[in-house]
């Protein structure tokens, strides 16, 4: 699956995508950032508050408790501050 | 209903975009306008630029979700929202909203609404320079408390 | 604060008298902007078109009354308000208010503070005409309601 | 004083406005509209929902119990409609 970073996350990351395959015990947005946390320093600093990054599956807002199974593209990002 | 969503790094002209939306049009009674422009301050602070990122793809498809939900919660005649992205100074031109209805109350709701959701929903991050530093602009609590108030009221003027 | 008001007969133009507002500042954040548009129906039933009476005088000491109360309410950079007189046929304008301050609260709710004043205390007088026939519009009801809110709430966001 | 009329009460009145001195006895604008309705077929027809007819004492909006003693000019209305 694609996942993408905006903003800080983008940047303590320090790539704006990239694809991943993640184990198959990897249900939920939620247990997905866990595993990405564990992936580097980088990705363990850019998901060190997960209460405040929130996700997207496919252009659609979505919980940490949302299953990933059928999702093509999967964005992280802080809170948003448009308008 | 005219719905027009634009995403773009170039300025737009508000004038224009309002004049496009009535032209010609003699059932409209009422249009707002809402224009966000870059402020040289914020908490007290100088800003010097502001560099909009949005989500290519998902800050369209946000914007007309909301669109949408606007148009089926009040009677609307046309909606014009276009959100510029990439750096601008103070002065520049950021957000455009224009509503159009028969009567002001729809209209200025609908405008009201659509912008709450633009600044808590739809996927753009403001990163702001104060001089030399720069810094990712925090989501503001009174935003979200704005946007809550749509949730939890019905829809025109039963919100108030 | 810059506060123009108009009553004019001739037309105006909403997008220049915006860009007027703001130009050349670096302070404003948000500017919203209503503007009235005679409808080709209304409640159910077509207009050729629509006189508006004033009385000149009363009608700019009451609008400045209210825009001076609507700067001791909420923080405001600028306020725009155009009125016209005479005759007007569907799709023409009627009423301009721009309203211009750091936050977008205090413009929309400055801005409809406006408007349901200039509908209910601003001494206009709309005369419609259905084909041959002509009557005065009886004030609304809806009006009223929308008025009263101002003087039961507190100011700013406390109102909803 | 000056009176003036609007819309309406103007078209009824048959005039937009008028010097008036009434006696000393009309102390109010109540009982100058109660004097005023009885000036004239045109005028009783004018003032005749005297309930719905609203007044402006030097450009400021009153009530029907406001004395008129130092008006230079008082106008006569219906609701407004403008905006």
């Amino acid at each position: 699956m694609k996942l993408l970073y905006f903003a800080w996350v983008r940047e303590r990351v320090g790539k704006a995508d990239e694809d991943v395959s993640p184990p198959a015990g990897i249900r939920t947005v939620g247990e997905l950032m866990d595993w990405l946390a564990g992936r580097g320093e980088e990705y363990a600093y850019a998901f060190e508050n997960r209460k405040v990054i929130r996700a997207a599956i496919d252009h659609t807002h979505v919980r940490p408790d949302t299953p990933i199974a059928d999702a093509r593209e999967i964005a992280f990002f802080p809170p948003m501050t448009g308008g | 209903m005219a719905v027009t969503i634009r995403l773009q790094r170039e300025d737009f002209d508000a004038g224009a975009e309002m004049a496009r939306l009535v032209g010609g049009r003699t059932d409209i009674g009422a249009v707002v306008t809402f224009s966000g422009i870059c402020r040289d301050h914020e908490d007290g602070r100088g800003v010097t630029a502001m560099t909009l990122e949005h989500y290519p793809g998902m800050a369209e498809d946000e914007i007309a979700r909301h669109v949408a939900e606007a148009q089926s919660r009040w009677p609307l005649q046309g909606v014009t929202v276009i959100h510029r992205y990439g750096r601008m100074t103070p002065g520049d031109n950021i957000v455009l909203v224009v509503t159009a209805s028969a009567h002001r109350d729809a209209a200025f709701a609908a405008a009201e609404f659509l912008m709450d959701f633009l600044k808590t929903r739809a996927p753009f991050w403001k990163r702001e320079e104060h001089g030399g530093a720069a810094s990712w602009v925090d989501a503001k609590e009174s935003d979200d408390h704005a946007a809550r108030r749509w949730t939890a009221a019905t829809s025109g003027r039963g919100r108030r």
